[in-house]
């Protein structure tokens, strides 16, 4: 599986880490409602088809990024940087001016 | 001032394996300082203007964007993050005095990294076997850097030149790696400066 | 008659010979053979014996398809078995043995389970050695009798069992076109790819580039193909953007596109040149992949059709046209459609007799007739062969009157005299790759095969892959898929043979017919498998093992489905086709271990490990570090070596190397808020030049890790972990600062290998200090318990952190890490007059025992701050990571596993990962309330003490129980006690 | 229908085998049952043959979408064992052992289950102490397991390398002699012919679509081919689980669906006797009657539902065996797959009534859910046919994540793709 990192380009599966099921909302940190921890903590949706998750790119940039991956393809339709809005792309030689 | 240790001191010995041409030169270039500059969202140009203030290095703008001449370097490795190297110490100190707290974070790594440099003509070869990235010219560019890994070993790398690349990896596994890279460099001969 | 090589012909070098043995006796060949092909030279045509009937079997096909013709190599100790013969390349001192046979390949007792034939088959493992239900052989002890002997009549080649000195290497690879298969469609699309400029490589996994152009005639731009083949191997070998990989098999289609193949780099050599790998693992990822991996001809199932002389006829023209190799004098052929006409027009031009042609068809094409006529057969149409006769050679065969339609058998069997006979069932596109890639196989009806989609993401296909066997039109989809333009599919021209057979895979007579070669599994094994419900194609391959052996059905998964379709009355697609899976040819578990071999991680090692190593330390491994166990003397067993280092420490003074401790630097204006939230105690309040101990949780709040942190200024902290933690509590923290609060502004970085850390504990360390330390006091004043100074030792800066995990008065100091062994040294040095010694792990590890500090063993991921008596940690000021999660229900249960301590009321040694228990019982071991998590003898007080996770522990202290081992045979009374055995107070440290 | 034993072989031998019959009867569905099982691999087939045997009921339908045994049954690295840490996984999974040593008698079918044992190579002081500490928790519940030295080591298991030169030298081993290996197509193929001699139907090719609710009750299913009412509906389909549960309106459950690959070399004469597990990694082989190394190693870590793994995952676990077995570098791997695991968020499995009335829950196998199969499907029915846990599976709760109450063998937390 290739994982186009925003910042570091196409780059192979191996250098990323899973991080987890995305659209699980984590309570405020001073919340008590016991079950949104819960629910945050343990429970799933566990999508076959399109996926909203995290990993992060532990072997490079160590940003952690949105997927949107379908489970039973492996396509990945959409990576976007979790923290940074906006990141700079990266060039390739034929870019670069002169 | 007390020189530093290289963890390679013990396995570098200079010299020729094989016969014939020799399809890499490996060395350990001893850095005076590694320094990390991070910059916070929005900082990454005024980040830059002070890297070329305090360096005289322009950092090209673009992900993974560098520069190396002969006793200096930098490169970005991650969003707002870059690598800066130069053969004088001090860099250290010098960079707090002009990144604010409002502009983001230095970090002194002259200790923490060891550099190995790979040039030669079969330098991409040899890295190919190691990590899972393009290292053709259009691909990275002479001065471009990334971050990548080798199974648990992290690395930073940056072409220094068209057959030139440093390797900046974490000290503790560098006398591991260097032993792998010679051992990966036996098929093209290499020499050891 | 026997095989023999031509007087002249083929692709081979005869001004060169080469000398190899098969089964201790020497043959010759040339350069340019496979096993298979310098083996029929001489005049060899047995190759080895089946897996369960131990048949004798010669060779089927000529390449990566051949189910029978498996041999060892020999390489000095080192063993390869199950190799094709016809995938090896002969090279000077090639060792090869026969396999699977007892005493020896002509004669083999196995052979006996013919006998057996009707009791041995599909199935019948699961319908007997189930033995008596009760007695001495009942539960599983009779069959595991029984399954002894299975075991060893089982299985194939030997494996070695000394380490392969081999090299082994992977590559990583990037291109724009991956091109697989090298025949003409092949060729045509590296070139056309190449010439747009983009990056190509192209995939072969013979020596020798040019596939079907080698051996199947034609020309090609007005040239013999195989010229034609050998001038574009050469122009592509020379261009700058393609790269050529020959003896390489593409294996694996993985997600995005990443190829797997497997180079057989040195395979073909005596001694592969210094630093050149055996074999080498290819990662490619391609822009695009062109799968141009051609068909394999399958055979027809009838009776005795595995007897050796029985061959593929594409195999047999293969043999003549590449090897100058005639595989028989007088030659019959099989077929049910006109390609194995021109394979036997080819034999007949190379110097074989064709003796008949049987062909199950009523009538034949007018090409199919004008070939026949030129090969000088009888040609007998509307027949099949339905038997077999020789023994580990063909000596006749027998042919009777066939009805295409019906498949019934008429008329007497006639006997036709032949040395070798081809057989052709049609072609089978080599559509793996594809399917790996997710396709879905489509039937076509004309050509009876499975083909591939013409749409694909990622891969386009060209040639016979397609199921296109003309050579203009393979060549014209080659350069489309090549140029990326679409071109225009030249129709099948008249005149050219008709390579769609007749639908019969099977003639049903008497005698064994063999669809799996290698797993001897029989079309009547395939109908007694329908006959007992295993219809599915799954359930067909598991109850037969029909497609499961080495060649993994390449010429079997097909008829094999269609006898299935036949016995059901459905069509074949209604059958289904199994999806193929990585590899599509076996590939060496050396070159997907590949680099690691030998060492599976890397080495981490510390600042001052070369002076542990050259000063007695013995060294093991904790996690990926090194570190030291003891610094033992000549003489010392382990225990005395720590007892000694553990007790000098105290009443002096000792040193240790804690440099593996994790090492973070969290910086920014968020960064004490940022560990007010991440940390179950406050660090917003620390002050700049001290530290403070924490404790982080989970989110699901059990215990995640403890350490130190040291404010180093106001925005800047030194936070230090446990060494296995280290990536862990990094992981976490970056996961909550991107993800959870990317609003802070923080940043965090590694700095585990900057820093070198010496630990200097005892009475005497503050003494030693000072009399190295410049630049700064080190006295109580300046720095106080959990204080930080910086300074200089022996002229290199240094940082002191005033804690201690000992117990003892102690100090971390840190250096730079390229200081880090001149200020060991310096430290030693200034200690000689104090009686410093240095302490490993075993020693440090007592010293916490005695002090109930907790690590990994007790923070185990199944433990509570609570368990751990680290409750006063457990800030109410402030949510925390894991606040709201450690107060529920079972986390706060009265009976969970608490710390406690233990004491040794017998005077022996404790074991970690001993039980404890309320009544003792050395028989019949019951009632576990507890572990040990550690253990040692305590030299501060005379006494072998540990820790341990009790239930309710904290109620049982000051009572009495046992430790029970029974691995270990160790019983015995102990007293449960607080887990601070040495100066609870605190006194020492804080001195 | 007719028992199997070796005179029945040699009967139909003498008549060419003409005159088996089908192993399971392929039946249409009825319009109702008194339980429906979802889910015809190993657990859902073992559910109904222990429902029909222990408990009487076989008014029973098991519904597979596939073919019988598709899932993880059929994908497996055939390993059973009970050396599990905690109390409440090494119980039940010790009463699996039991049913084992049995259920080729039990089921008059060759299920291949033959106790070669299992060895866990401990590489650091450590982790040996770590070993006894389980080993010890299994002695105490009657359990078998010993430790061994290196020396005892060297000479039961032939080409490992135990050499101090290597990176992680074996300091010792956690042996349990009862554990082994079996037949994993036989299991599913033994309790489905099991389950149909006593009357059980078993509906391939029949996907579930939904389920029929008489408000929160759930009162049968709708398939492909039809409804079928049943009081009682048990979903037991291991890495579809969310898949289901959401058509019953369930729409998250601590469980995640991830991929394992496994791997079977060429067929090889005996290297291999035991099952082996190496302590440094992630890595477990063992080798078939018919000479394959059947081997496996970590998930590759990420949700997937495609059954394809990945290739470094492929590299990882091959390197880690080359590190046990430096001889076998020159072997040859022949055949991978992937297959989906429903790894639940502490490691354990769930097999509970509920969550809703009428529904039945078994999930959250993980990668060891071959070895369950006979616990698995003996405590379900009983789970099933009482309307409440059996105490082996009392602990396995769906509550417990929340509750704080979670068995957690590896200490991972929930973090599925660590477990």
């Amino acid at each position: 599986m290739i994982i186009t990192c925003p910042y570091c380009g196409p780059r192979d599966s191996s250098e990323f880490v899973y991080q987890g099921e995305d659209g699980r909302t984590r309570p405020d940190p001073a919340s008590t409602d016991q079950a949104a921890w819960n629910a945050y903590v343990y429970d799933r949706v566990n999508t076959a088809g399109e996926h909203e998750e995290i990993w992060q790119h532990s072997g490079g940039c160590r940003a952690h990024l949105r997927l949107v991956r379908n489970t039973l393809t492996h396509k990945i339709s959409s990576v976007s940087m979790a923290r940074h809005a906006t990141v700079p792309r990266r060039r390739r030689k034929a870019e670069t001016p002169a | 001032m007390v020189d530093q240790l290289s963890p390679l001191a013990p396995v570098l010995t200079p010299g020729r394996q094989g016969q014939g041409p020799m399809g890499v030169v490996l060395a350990e270039i001893a850095p005076g300082s590694i320094v990390q500059v991070a910059a916070w969202a929005g900082q990454e140009s005024a980040l830059i203007a002070i890297v070329r203030d305090a360096t005289g290095l322009a950092l090209p703008d673009g992900a993974g964007g560098g520069i190396a001449t002969d006793t200096k370097a930098a490169f970005g490795f991650a969003p707002g993050k870059f690598l800066l190297a130069d053969q004088e110490e001090g860099l250290a100190a010098a960079l707090p005095k002009a990144v604010t707290s409002a502009l983001g974070t230095v970090t002194d790594l002259s200790h923490g990294r060891t550099v190995i440099r790979i040039s030669g003509t079969r330098a991409e070869w040899v890295l190919a076997k190691f990590f899972a990235i393009d290292f053709s010219l259009p691909a990275l560019p002479v001065g471009a850097g990334l971050s990548t890994v080798h199974h648990d070993i992290f690395a930073q790398i940056q072409r220094s030149g068209a057959d030139q690349f440093d390797i900046y990896v974490f000290r503790s596994f560098a006398r591991s790696f260097w032993k792998s890279l010679c051992h990966a460099s036996e098929e093209v001969n290499y020499e050891v400066r | 008659m026997s095989p023999r090589r031509a007087s002249s012909g083929g692709l081979i070098d005869r001004s060169r010979s080469i000398r190899f043995s098969f089964d201790g006796q020497d043959f010759t060949g040339h350069p340019g053979d496979t096993l298979a092909s310098a083996m029929l030279a001489n005049g060899v045509s047995l190759f080895g014996r089946s897996f369960k009937y131990h048949r004798p079997r010669g060779v089927l096909a000529a390449g990566v398809d051949e189910p029978n013709a498996l041999v060892t190599v020999l390489r000095g100790e080192a063993r390869e078995p199950n190799i094709q013969a016809t995938m090896l390349e002969i090279y000077d001192g090639l060792q090869v043995v026969s396999q699977n046979r007892f005493p020896s390949l002509g004669f083999d007792i196995g052979a006996l389970n013919q006998l057996g034939g009707k009791v041995l088959g599909a199935g019948f493992y699961y319908k007997t050695f189930m033995g008596p239900v009760f007695g001495p052989l009942k539960g599983t002890r009779f069959w595991m009798f029984c399954e002894h002997f299975i075991r060893h009549a089982a299985g194939l080649g030997r494996a070695g069992t000394v380490p392969d000195p081999s090299r082994y290497e992977r590559m990583n690879a990037y291109c724009d076109v991956l091109v697989v298969g090298s025949g003409p469609a092949g060729l045509a699309a590296a070139k056309a790819a190449a010439a747009t400029g983009a990056r190509v490589v192209l995939a072969e996994q013979d020596a020798r580039l040019g596939g079907c152009a080698n051996w199947s005639g034609g020309s090609i731009d007005a040239q013999p193909a195989t010229e034609w083949a050998a001038g574009a191997a050469h122009e592509l070998a020379g261009l700058a953007n393609v790269t050529v990989l020959s003896r390489t098999t593409v294996w694996g289609y993985y997600d995005g596109n990443t190829i797997a193949a497997l180079e057989r780099v040195a395979d073909h050599k005596a001694t592969p040149r210094t630093g050149e790998p055996r074999h080498r693992h290819w990662t490619i990822r391609a822009g695009k992949v062109v799968l141009a991996t051609g068909a394999f001809e399958r055979p027809l199932v009838f009776p005795g059709n595995d007897r050796p002389g029985v061959m593929l006829a594409s195999a047999a023209a293969r043999y003549a046209a590449e090897f100058g190799v005639l595989p028989g004098e007088k030659i019959a052929v099989f077929t049910n459609n006109d390609g194995a006409y021109a394979s036997a027009l080819a034999l007949r031009e190379a110097g074989c007799s064709i003796v008949a042609i049987v062909d199950v068809r009523g009538e034949l094409s007018a090409a199919a007739r004008e070939l026949a006529v030129r090969t000088g057969a009888e040609v007998l149409t509307g027949r099949a062969v339905t038997g077999t006769e020789g023994g580990k050679k063909l000596h006749c065969i027998q042919v009777q009157g066939f009805d295409v339609v019906t498949g019934a058998i008429t008329g007497d069997a006639r006997s036709i005299d032949a040395d070798c006979l081809l057989v052709s069932g049609g072609w089978s596109p080599v559509i793996n790759l594809a399917s790996q890639a997710g396709a879905r196989a489509e039937w076509n009806d004309r050509l009876q095969a499975f083909l591939p989609p013409k749409e694909a993401e990622g891969w386009v296909g060209a040639g016979g892959f397609n199921g296109t066997f003309a050579l203009d039109a393979a060549l014209a989809e080659g350069l489309a898929a090549g140029s990326g333009e679409a071109g225009e599919t030249a129709p099948d021209p008249a005149g050219d043979l008709d390579m769609s057979p007749a639908p019969v895979f099977e003639v049903t007579a008497k005698g064994k017919a063999f669809v799996d070669f290698q797993h001897d599994v029989t079309a009547d094994d395939v109908r007694l498998a329908h006959r007992e419900g295993f219809q599915s194609v799954e359930h067909l391959k598991r109850y037969t093992t029909l497609g499961m052996a080495t060649d993994q059905g390449k010429t079997s998964n097909v008829p094999g489905l269609a006898i299935m379709a036949n016995a059901l009355g459905k069509q074949i697609p209604d059958v289904g086709t199994t999806r193929f899976r990585p590899p599509f040819a076996p590939v060496s578990i050396g070159s997907l271990a590949a680099e690691r071999y030998g060492e599976i991680r890397p080495e981490r090692l510390t600042p001052m490990h070369d002076w542990h190593l050259a000063n007695g330390a013995r060294m093991y491994s904790a996690g990926l570090w090194h570190r030291t166990m003891i610094y033992g003397l000549p003489g010392e067993t382990v225990e005395q070596a720590y007892v000694r280092e553990a007790k000098t420490t105290r009443e002096a003074a000792g040193i240790a190397d804690v440099s593996t401790l994790g090492k973070i630097m969290v910086q920014g204006p968020d960064a004490a808020d940022f560990l007010d939230r991440v940390y179950t105690n406050i660090f917003s309040t620390l002050p700049v030049g001290k530290a403070r101990y924490g404790l982080m949780l989970r989110e699901d709040g059990l215990a995640l890790d403890d350490g130190t942190t040291w404010r180093l200024g106001e925005l800047d902290f030194l936070m230090t972990t446990t060494t296995a933690n280290a990536g862990k509590v990094m992981q976490h923290l970056e996961f909550l600062l991107d993800v959870i609060w990317p609003e802070l502004r923080v940043h965090l970085t590694s700095v585990t290998d900057q820093w070198a850390g010496a630990s200097i504990a005892g009475p005497r360390s503050r003494e030693i200090l000072a009399a190295c330390v410049s630049g700064t006091k080190v006295d109580n004043e300046t720095l106080p318990f959990m204080g930080i100074v910086h300074g200089a030792i022996s002229g290199a800066p240094v940082m002191i952190c005033r804690l201690s995990f000992s117990g003892e008065l102690a100090y971390e100091v840190y250096s730079g890490a390229g200081h880090g062994t001149h200020v060991w040294k310096a430290l030693i040095e200034a200690g000689k007059p104090f009686g410093l010694v240095p302490y490993g792990l075993e020693a440090l590890g007592t010293m916490r025992i005695e002090k109930g500090h907790v690590t990994g063993a007790e923070i185990d991921g199944r433990t509570t701050a609570r368990d751990l008596h680290l409750d006063w940690m457990l800030s109410k000021k402030k949510p925390f990571v894991g606040s709201m999660m450690m107060d529920r229900e079972g986390l706060i249960a009265p009976d969970r596993l608490q710390l406690v301590g233990i004491v040794s009321l017998d005077n022996q040694p404790l074991n970690g990962g001993s039980h404890i228990v309320e009544q003792l019982d050395r028989d019949r071991p019951h009632g576990s309330v507890g572990h040990m998590t550690a253990a040692c003898y305590s030299p501060a007080l005379g006494r072998h003490i540990g820790l341990a996770l009790v239930k309710a522990g904290k109620d049982r202290r000051g009572q009495r129980a046992f430790v029970s081992d029974p691995l270990r045979r160790r019983f015995g009374p102990v007293e449960i006690v607080s887990h601070h055995f040495y100066d609870p107070e605190g006194k020492r440290m804080h001195g | 229908m007719r028992e199997y034993s070796a005179y029945m072989l040699l009967r139909n031998a003498l008549t060419g085998n003409r005159d088996w019959k089908p192993a399971w009867r392929k039946p249409d569905p009825k319009p109702s049952y008194d339980v429906v099982i979802i889910g015809g691999g190993g657990h859902g087939l073992a559910t109904a043959y222990y429902l029909a045997k222990e408990h009487g009921i076989t008014n029973v339908a098991v519904i597979e979408k596939g073919y019988l045994g598709s899932g993880n049954v059929g994908r497996n690295t055939t390993a059973v064992r009970s050396n599990y840490l905690l109390p409440e996984n090494h119980r039940f999974y010790e009463h699996s052992m039991d049913l084992w040593e049995n259920l080729s008698h039990d089921l008059n079918y060759n299920v291949m289950f033959s106790q070669r044992g299992c060895l866990n190579l401990a590489h650091t002081p450590a982790q040996f102490d770590d070993y006894a500490r389980r080993g010890n928790a299994l002695r105490h519940e009657g359990i078998d397991a010993e430790l061994m030295t290196p020396t005892q080591i060297a000479r039961e298991v032939r080409g490992l390398d135990l050499s101090g030169s290597q990176r992680f030298p074996v300091v010792g081993g956690l042996m349990q002699r009862s554990a082994g290996t079996a037949r994993h197509d036989a299991v599913a193929w033994g309790y489905a012919r099991g389950a149909d001699r006593r009357g059980v139907d078993i509906i391939e090719n029949c996907e579930v679509t939904g389920f029929l609710r008489d408000g929160d009750r759930v009162t049968g299913i709708s398939t492909t081919r039809g409804e079928i009412r049943a009081p009682k509906v048990a979903v037991a389909v291991a890495g579809s689980t969310s898949r289901v549960m959401q058509l019953a309106g369930i729409e998250r459950l601590p469980i995640e669906s991830q991929v394992l690959q496994a791997f079977v070399s060429e067929s090889l004469k005996p290297v291999l006797d035991t099952v082996i597990t190496f302590g440094m990694g992630h890595f477990y082989v063992a080798q078939s009657d018919k000479g394959g190394l059947i081997y496996g190693g970590a998930l590759d870590g990420y949700n997937s539902y495609a059954q394809r793994g990945s290739l470094p995952l492929v590299e990882e676990v091959h390197a880690e065996m080359l590190a046990m077995f430096p001889g076998l570098a020159s072997v040859r791997v022949l055949r991978s797959w992937g297959g989906i695991c429903d790894m639940s968020m502490d490691g354990s499995p769930i097999i509970t009534t509920g969550p809703l009335p009428g529904m039945y829950l078994n999930c959250g196998w993980c990668y060891g859910g071959f070895k369950a199969t006979p616990a698995s499907g003996w405590c379900f029915a009983h789970t099933i046919a009482r309307d409440e846990p059996h105490p082996l599976n009392a602990p396995f709760t769906l509550d417990r994540f929340h509750r704080g109450m979670v068995i957690d063998d590896k200490g991972q937390g929930a973090t599925p793709n660590l477990h």
